[in-house]
C-alpha cells in the first residue's frame, strides 16, 4: 500500500492539534477529505493542507517530515497501520494506542505513548517527560505494548503503567517507573533519582546503578530466566540485555515498602574481570 | 405568551391524570386564558411539571472538592461547548455549575434543594448556586453537629439553641436545615463516631443523637420552617443500620421529618458478609406513620463519586476501596469526605443496595411521601434518573437487570416479589408534585393556574428512559428552555430562602461564644443578602408547619 | 492561640512540629524541629508511609534524610496521640526538585494517618487569593489550574496548559495578565516571550511585567480600595472592606468591559455542536 | 482630620486572609492597621488612592482607560491562542469575569498555584 505523505510546509505560530492525522481515519479518505480535515492552530479551526503538503491517499501508512514540535496528538488511538515520522514531535504522539507501530526519526515531546493499550512506539531520538504514563487523575497508565526511545527521557516514565514494556536507552530522570502496577521498564543508562517510587507491582530493570529510595529492600542476586527470554524478543530492536552469570549477577531489590508495594527493581552488576 | 393545546396532562397537584388539556402562560405563570403568543401543538405528547430534586448535592465545598479530584473523569464525559451567550460545562460524576443547568433541565428537572451546607461554607455555596444556570435553587444549612448548639442542648437551654439555629438558617441565606449524622460528625473531629441514638457523643455528658434529633425537629416545626427537618440519620451504610433508623423514627413520633437517602440506612444482617435488605420492614412503619417524608437515594451500577459530611461513612468507604480520598473539614461545624466509587452488579453489597433503593419506592404506597433521588451523586449522577423510572415503570426491565444479580442475593432482598409498576401520575408525583409539596412550593410542580410555569413536554415512548432522557421541550417561567435536546436559552434561575423569627438579642448573645470558637469575625460570617441572586424570601408560619 | 473546650490551655494544649532544610525563626515557635536534608522530604514522608504500617526502614536507610529512626519514630507517636493533626505545607516542599510528587507525599501521609487519627493537610498560600482563582475554576471548569478552551469546553493539564511551559516554549501569542507580577518572577525566556508577545497587564503597579507589556491598565488595589471576596486558604470565602475610594476602576470593572467588547466582534467559532461525547 | 475607621477588615497579602483588621484611614492613605501583622502593615500602608500612576500606558505612552480597554480586547480578540494568567492579587469578582473571558476567548488559563 503507498503510504500518504505529509510535509510540513508552514510553521505553526501556535500549537496545532492534529489527531486527525491518524492512520485509522486516513484508510478510507479521499486526498480530498484528507486536506479538508480540521486541525485546530491554537483555537481557530484550519483545513490540514493549510499546514502539509499532502500526497496520497486512502492508506493506512503515514509518513511525515519536518519539525513537528508543536503538532501534537499525532496517531492518537490508532489501532493499525503506521506514522513514520522525520522530524521532532509534540506532546501526546500515540496516546491511547490501541495497535500498529510508530518510529519517528528525531525527538518527541511529552507524554508519547500515554495509556496505549498496545502497538509499538520507537523513537530513535530523546523523550520528553511522562512516557508511557497515566495522565493526572487516572488510575493506570500504560496498559500494553511497546515503547522503545533510544536518547533519553524525562521524568515519570510509566507512571502507574500496569501493563506493557518501556526501553529507554539514555538516561531516565526522576520518578522513573512511579506508582508502577505491573509491567516492565528497561532503564539502559540508569536513572537519576527516585526510581520505582510507589510502585505496586512490576519490574524495573537497569544495567546502570540507581539511587534507591530509602524503602526499597535488598533481596537476593540472580540471573533470571525471564531476563534472557526478553532479551531474545529485545533483539529485533538491536539491543540485548546482559544474563551470563559469568559476567555478572542482577542484584534484587523489594518495594515500595511505603505502599506497601511487590514491585522489583533489577540492578546489573558485573564481575570486575567481566 | 403561550399556548399548549391537545397534550395529555398529568398534574397530581390538582388530581389531574392523564387528561387531554390546553395550558396557558402568560408572564412564566399558568393562566385561565390567553389568545396570544406561540401556540404549541402537543398532541399525543404527555405533559409534567417539571422535575422537583428534593435532595442533591451540586454546589458548596464538597462538590467542588470532588470536581477537582476527578480529572480523569471530566475528560471522558460529555462537554458542552460554549456559545456566544452560554457557558461551556462539563458533565459526568460531578458536572460543573453550567453543566449542572443544562443536564439537569435537559431530563425536565427545574428546582433542585443542595442538601448539605456548613454555615461557613454558605457564601462559597451561594456563589456556585448562582453559576447554575435554569433551574431555581434552594439549599439547607447543617445544623446538627454546630457546637454552640450542642452546648446549649447540653446545657438544657433548648429556647436558646432555638434562636441560634433560626439566627444560622438566615446568617446562611438558607431555606431550612439539614442534620447528618447528628453527633457522630461531632465525634468524628476526634476521630469517634456516635451509631446509635444512645451513643456518647465526645465531648458531652448529656445529649445523644436522639436527643439532638428529637430536639431539632421540634424547633424546626415550632420556627414554622415549610420543609421539615432533612435528616441523614446515624450509622449509614452500615450492616444491620436498619434498628438505627427505625429507633430515628420513633423518636421522630409527632414531628414532621424528611428522611434523606432512605436506601442507605435499610441494611440488616450482622456484616459485609451477611448484610440483606430490610426495606419491607422499613416500609411498612413508614406506611403507617404520615409525619414523615423520604427520598430514596437510590443506586445504580457504574461509576460515581461519593460526598457526604458523614466523615466516618467516607474513611470506612476509602479503606474498603483502596481508591483516593479526599477529607476537608471545615472550621468547627463540620466536615466531609469524598471517594470515587464503582457499584458493580456482581459485588453483592452494591447489588443488595441497588434493590434496596427500588424496594423503598415500590413498597412504599404513598407516592406523595416517597421521592426520586439518588442523593446525586452518591448512589448514580442525578442523570441517570431516567433509567430509574424505567425500573420503577417496567417490571419485566427489573426483571432482566435482577437476572444479572450474583445467585446469593436470592434470600436477600424482596424485589423479585413486588409486580408493582409505576403509573405516569405517580411518577410525576415522586419527581414533581410529591417532592414540592415537601419542600413547601406550592407554586412548583403544580400546572395550576397562577403556578410557575415549570415543565415539560415528552413524546409517548415505549421505552421509558428515552422518554424520559430526551424531552420534547422543556419550559422554565414559561419560557423554552431545551427544544428537542437544544438548549435554547439558559436564564438565571431564583434562589429561595426562608428567614424565621429569632431574638433580637441573639447577636449580643452569640458573639461571644462565636468568636471563642471561631477564627473569623463575627461580623464577617453572615452571607449578605446581595450576594443572592433573583433571591426569593418564603414565609415561615408556625401554625402553618404542622399541616 | 485560641483556646477551646477541648484544647483550654490554648497553645500549651497544641504540638507543632517544623520541618524544614534550615532552622528558621519558625523553628523558635515550634516544639520540636526537624531538620531535613535538602533535597530529601520526599524520601522523608515516604519512609513515615512506610514505618506507620510498620514496614521496617533502615536506620542507614533513615540517616539519608538527615534525620534518625529514633526521631522518626517519636515522630509518629506524637502523630498518633494527637486528637486531631493538620499539616501545612508551603512552596518549599510543592515548588522544589519532585514539586507536585513532594506535597502527593504529604496528602498521602495525612489521609493513611487516618487509620490512626484524625488528620488533615492543607497547602500555605503565598499570595492573596489564589484560593479563590483554584475554586473558582473548579466550579466553573471542572479543574483548578492548568486549563486550556482552545477547543471550546475546558481540558486540563499541567505541564502542557501551565503557564510557564507555555511561555517557555512559545505556545501562545497574546497574554493577559492581572494580579501576578511574571516579569520579577519566571524563568527568562519566558519573560522573553512575554516581551514578544501583546501582553497585557492590569495591577494597582506599573509592575516589571507592565514595562515589557503592551497595554497597561492601573487598577484598584483589592481589599483596601476595591470591594469583593477573597478566599482563605481553607476555602472560606471573606468579605472585603475597601477602606479608599481609588481614582481606578477595580479589576472585575476593567475585565467585564474587555470581555464585552471582545463579545461586540463576530464570533471566531461557528457551526459547532451543542455537545460533545468523545474528547481530545 | 477625623479618620475613617473600617472594622472587621479582611487582609489578602497571604493565604491567611485574616479578618479581624482595624484600619483607620483618611481620603488617600491608611495610617493605621490594627491586629494586622508585619506584612499585613505593609500591604494595607503602601497602597493610597493617590492618581499615581497613568491610568493606562499603550506601549509605554499615557493613554486612557477607554483606548487601553479596546486595544486590549483587539490584541485577545486576534490572537490564536491567547493566554490568561495570573488572578491571585484580585477579588473573586474579578476571576469569575477572568475565566468568562477565558471561555468566550478560547484561551489558555492559569493561576500562580501551576508555578
Amino acid at each position: 500500500m503507498k503510504p500518504i505523505t505529509l510535509k510540513l510546509k508552514r510553521e505553526p505560530t501556535v500549537t496545532l492539534e492534529a489527531e486527525v492525522i491518524c492512520p485509522d481515519g486516513f484508510a478510507e479518505m479521499s486526498h480530498e477529505q484528507i486536506a479538508a480535515s480540521v486541525v485546530y492552530h491554537g483555537k481557530r479551526q484550519v483545513r490540514l493542507d493549510e499546514f502539509f503538503d499532502i500526497e496520497g491517499e486512502r492508506s493506512e501508512h503515514l509518513v511525515l517530515h519536518g519539525s513537528l514540535q508543536r503538532v501534537r496528538h499525532l496517531g492518537r488511538g490508532m489501532s493499525c497501520g503506521s506514522m513514520t515520522i522525520h522530524g521532532d514531535v509534540g506532546m501526546h504522539l500515540g496516546a491511547l494506542m490501541k495497535g500498529g507501530q510508530i518510529e519517528v526519526f528525531g525527538n518527541v515531546s511529552d507524554w508519547i505513548g500515554a495509556e496505549m493499550s498496545a502497538g509499538e512506539i520507537h523513537v530513535h531520538g530523546s523523550a520528553g517527560q511522562q512516557v508511557g504514563a497515566a495522565y493526572r487523575g487516572s488510575l493506570a497508565g500504560m496498559r500494553g505494548g511497546l515503547i522503545v526511545i533510544d536518547g533519553s527521557a524525562g521524568i515519570e516514565v510509566g507512571m502507574r503503567m500496569r501493563k506493557g514494556t518501556i526501553i529507554i536507552g539514555g538516561p531516565a530522570k526522576d520518578f522513573a517507573g512511579l506508582q508502577m502496577k505491573g509491567g516492565t521498564i528497561i532503564l539502559r543508562d540508569g536513572a537519576e533519582i527516585r526510581t520505582g517510587a510507589w510502585m505496586h507491582r512490576g519490574t524495573i530493570i537497569s544495567l546502570k546503578p540507581l539511587a534507591l529510595m530509602p524503602t526499597f529492600a535488598e533481596s537476593g542476586q540472580y540471573n533470571p530466566t525471564f531476563v534472557s527470554v526478553f532479551s531474545r524478543l529485545l533483539r529485533r530492536h538491536g539491543f540485548e540485555l546482559p544474563n551470563d552469570p559469568a559476567k555478572g549477577v542482577y542484584q534484587r531489590y523489594a518495594g515500595d515498602r511505603s505502599v506497601p508495594g511487590k514491585g522489583e527493581i533489577l540492578i546489573w552488576k558485573g564481575h570486575p574481570e567481566g | 405568551m403561550l399556548r399548549i393545546i391537545g397534550g395529555t396532562v398529568y398534574d397530581p397537584a390538582n388530581g389531574i391524570n392523564g387528561e387531554v388539556k390546553d395550558l396557558y402562560v402568560a408572564d412564566g405563570r399558568f393562566v385561565s386564558k390567553t389568545e396570544e403568543g406561540q401556540t404549541i401543538d402537543a398532541t399525543g405528547m404527555v405533559i409534567f411539571p417539571g422535575g422537583v430534586d428534593v435532595h442533591t448535592h451540586v454546589a458548596g465545598g464538597s462538590i467542588n472538592f470532588a470536581r477537582a479530584m476527578t480529572p480523569e473523569d471530566h475528560r471522558r464525559t460529555q462537554a458542552f461547548i460554549r456559545t456566544k451567550t452560554r457557558r461551556s460545562g462539563l458533565g459526568g460524576m460531578a458536572p460543573t455549575t453550567f453543566a449542572t443547568g443544562y443536564l439537569y433541565a435537559g431530563m425536565g428537572w427545574t428546582t433542585v434543594n443542595e442538601a448539605a451546607v456548613p454555615v461557613l461554607s454558605a457564601r462559597h455555596t451561594h456563589e456556585e448556586l448562582r453559576d447554575i444556570p435554569i433551574l431555581d435553587k434552594s439549599s439547607l444549612v447543617l445544623m446538627a453537629n454546630n457546637e454552640i448548639i450542642l452546648d446549649l442542648l447540653e446545657d438544657g437551654e433548648d429556647e436558646r439553641a432555638k434562636h441560634i439555629l433560626a439566627w444560622h438558617i438566615w446568617a446562611a441565606k438558607s431555606y431550612g436545615v439539614k442534620a447528618v449524622n447528628p453527633g457522630g460528625v461531632a465525634s468524628w473531629k476526634w476521630g469517634k463516631d456516635a451509631k446509635h441514638l444512645s451513643s456518647k457523643i465526645e465531648g458531652y455528658d448529656h445529649i445523644t443523637p436522639g436527643v439532638i434529633i428529637n430536639k431539632l425537629a421540634k424547633m424546626v416545626d415550632s420556627l414554622g420552617i415549610p420543609h421539615p427537618l432533612h435528616l441523614h440519620c446515624n450509622n449509614l451504610g452500615a450492616p444491620g443500620n436498619v434498628e438505627t433508623t427505625l429507633e430515628t423514627m420513633r423518636h421522630l413520633e409527632g414531628s414532621r421529618a424528611h428522611f434523606a437517602h432512605l436506601q442507605y440506612h435499610a441494611y440488616g444482617g450482622d456484616d459485609w458478609g451477611t448484610m440483606k435488605s430490610e426495606a419491607a420492614q422499613l416500609a411498612e412503619y413508614f406506611n403507617a406513620h404520615p409525619n414523615m417524608t423520604t427520598d430514596a437515594g437510590a443506586v445504580l451500577f457504574g461509576d460515581t463519586v461519593t460526598i457526604t459530611a458523614d466523615g466516618p461513612w467516607q474513611h470506612l468507604l476509602y479503606k474498603l476501596t483502596g481508591r483516593k480520598w479526599g477529607n476537608l473539614d471545615v472550621e468547627n461545624e463540620t466536615g466531609c469526605g469524598i471517594v470515587p466509587y464503582t457499584y458493580r452488579p456482581s459485588n453483592l453489597v452494591n447489588a443488595v443496595q441497588w434493590a434496596v433503593g427500588l424496594e423503598l419506592l415500590l413498597l412504599i404506597n404513598d407516592p406523595w411521601r416517597v421521592f426520586l433521588s439518588t442523593d446525586h451523586p452518591n448512589g448514580a449522577c442525578f442523570w441517570r434518573y431516567p433509567e430509574i423510572i424505567q425500573l420503577l415503570m417496567c417490571a419485566d426491565f427489573r426483571n432482566d437487570c435482577m437476572a444479572k444479580l450474583p445467585p446469593e442475593i436470592k434470600n436477600r432482598i424482596t424485589l423479585p416479589e413486588i409486580n408493582r409498576e409505576y403509573t405516569l401520575y405517580e411518577i410525576a408525583t415522586i419527581t414533581s408534585a410529591g417532592p414540592a409539596k415537601a419542600l413547601g412550593l406550592p407554586h412548583k410542580g403544580n400546572l395550576g393556574i397562577g403556578k410557575d410555569a415549570d415543565f415539560v413536554i415528552y413524546h409517548h415512548d415505549k421505552d421509558i428512559a428515552r422518554m424520559f432522557g430526551h424531552p420534547r421541550y422543556v419550559f422554565k417561567g414559561g419560557e423554552i428552555v431545551i427544544d428537542d435536546g437544544e438548549i435554547r436559552e439558559a436564564p438565571q434561575g431564583r434562589e429561595y430562602l426562608i428567614k424565621p423569627s429569632y431574638d433580637p438579642n441573639t447577636d449580643d448573645f452569640l458573639k461571644p461564644l462565636f468568636e471563642d470558637r471561631y477564627c473569623m469575625s463575627f461580623e464577617n460570617y453572615p452571607v449578605e443578602m446581595e450576594r443572592i441572586e433573583h433571591a426569593q424570601i418564603q414565609n415561615c408560619d408556625a401554625t402553618d408547619a404542622t399541616n | 492561640m485560641q483556646k477551646s473546650k477541648f484544647l483550654p490551655r490554648g497553645r500549651k494544649d497544641r504540638t507543632v512540629v517544623l520541618v524544614d532544610i534550615r532552622e528558621t525563626k519558625s523553628a523558635k515557635a515550634a516544639d520540636l524541629f526537624l531538620q531535613v536534608r535538602p533535597g530529601k522530604d520526599f524520601e522523608m514522608l515516604t519512609i513515615l508511609r512506610a514505618m506507620i504500617k510498620g514496614e521496617h526502614v533502615t536506620d542507614d536507610q533513615v540517616a539519608e534524610t538527615g534525620l534518625t529512626t529514633d526521631v522518626l519514630q517519636d515522630l509518629i507517636e506524637r502523630m498518633k496521640k494527637a486528637k486531631f493533626g493538620v499539616m501545612f505545607f508551603g512552596m518549599g516542599l510543592s515548588m522544589t526538585r519532585g514539586k507536585h510528587m513532594n506535597a502527593a507525599a504529604l496528602l498521602t501521609l495525612a489521609a493513611e494517618m487516618n487509620a490512626f487519627t484524625k488528620f488533615v493537610a492543607m497547602p500555605m498560600r503565598g499570595h492573596g487569593n489564589v484560593t479563590g482563582a483554584d475554586v473558582i475554576m473548579r466550579w466553573q471548569t471542572g479543574y483548578p489550574f492548568g486549563i486550556s478552551f482552545n477547543r471550546g469546553y475546558p481540558r486540563y493539564n499541567p505541564g502542557e496548559f501551565s503557564t510557564v511551559d507555555i511561555l517557555v516554549r512559545g505556545d501562545t501569542d497574546c497574554a493577559f495578565i492581572i494580579g501576578a507580577d511574571p516579569g520579577a518572577t519566571m524563568p527568562r525566556p519566558a519573560i522573553e516571550h512575554l516581551a514578544k508577545v501583546p501582553t497585557i497587564v492590569l495591577d494597582p503597579h506599573v509592575t516589571h511585567t507592565s514595562r515589557l507589556s503592551r497595554v497597561h491598565i492601573t487598577t484598584a488595589p483589592a481589599g483596601i480600595a476595591a470591594p469583593g471576596t477573597g478566599y482563605r486558604m481553607d476555602e472560606v470565602p471573606m468579605p472585603l472592606r475597601p477602606a479608599l475610594n481609588s481614582p481606578y476602576p477595580s479589576d472585575e470593572e476593567v475585565i467585564r468591559r474587555i470581555k464585552e467588547a471582545i463579545a461586540e466582534k463576530p464570533d471566531w467559532m461557528t457551526d459547532q455542536p451543542q455537545m460533545i461525547f468523545s474528547q481530545v | 482630620m477625623e479618620l475613617k475607621v473600617i472594622e472587621n477588615a479582611t487582609c489578602t497579602f497571604c493565604g491567611c486572609v485574616c479578618d479581624d483588621i482595624e484600619l483607620h484611614a483618611d481620603d488617600v492613605r491608611i495610617h493605621q492597621a490594627k491586629r494586622a501583622c508585619v506584612l499585613g502593615k505593609a500591604w494595607f500602608l503602601n497602597h493610597t488612592a493617590e492618581h499615581k500612576y497613568p491610568d493606562a500606558l499603550i506601549d509605554g505612552q499615557p493613554a486612557t482607560l477607554e483606548e487601553a480597554i479596546q486595544v486590549a480586547a483587539d490584541h485577545l480578540y486576534q490572537a490564536d491562542m491567547p493566554l490568561v494568567y495570573g488572578m491571585s492579587n484580585t477579588t473573586c469578582e474579578a476571576q469569575r469575569e477572568c475565566v468568562e473571558m477565558a471561555d468566550l476567548l478560547g484561551a489558555l488559563l492559569d493561576s500562580h498555584t501551576s508555578l
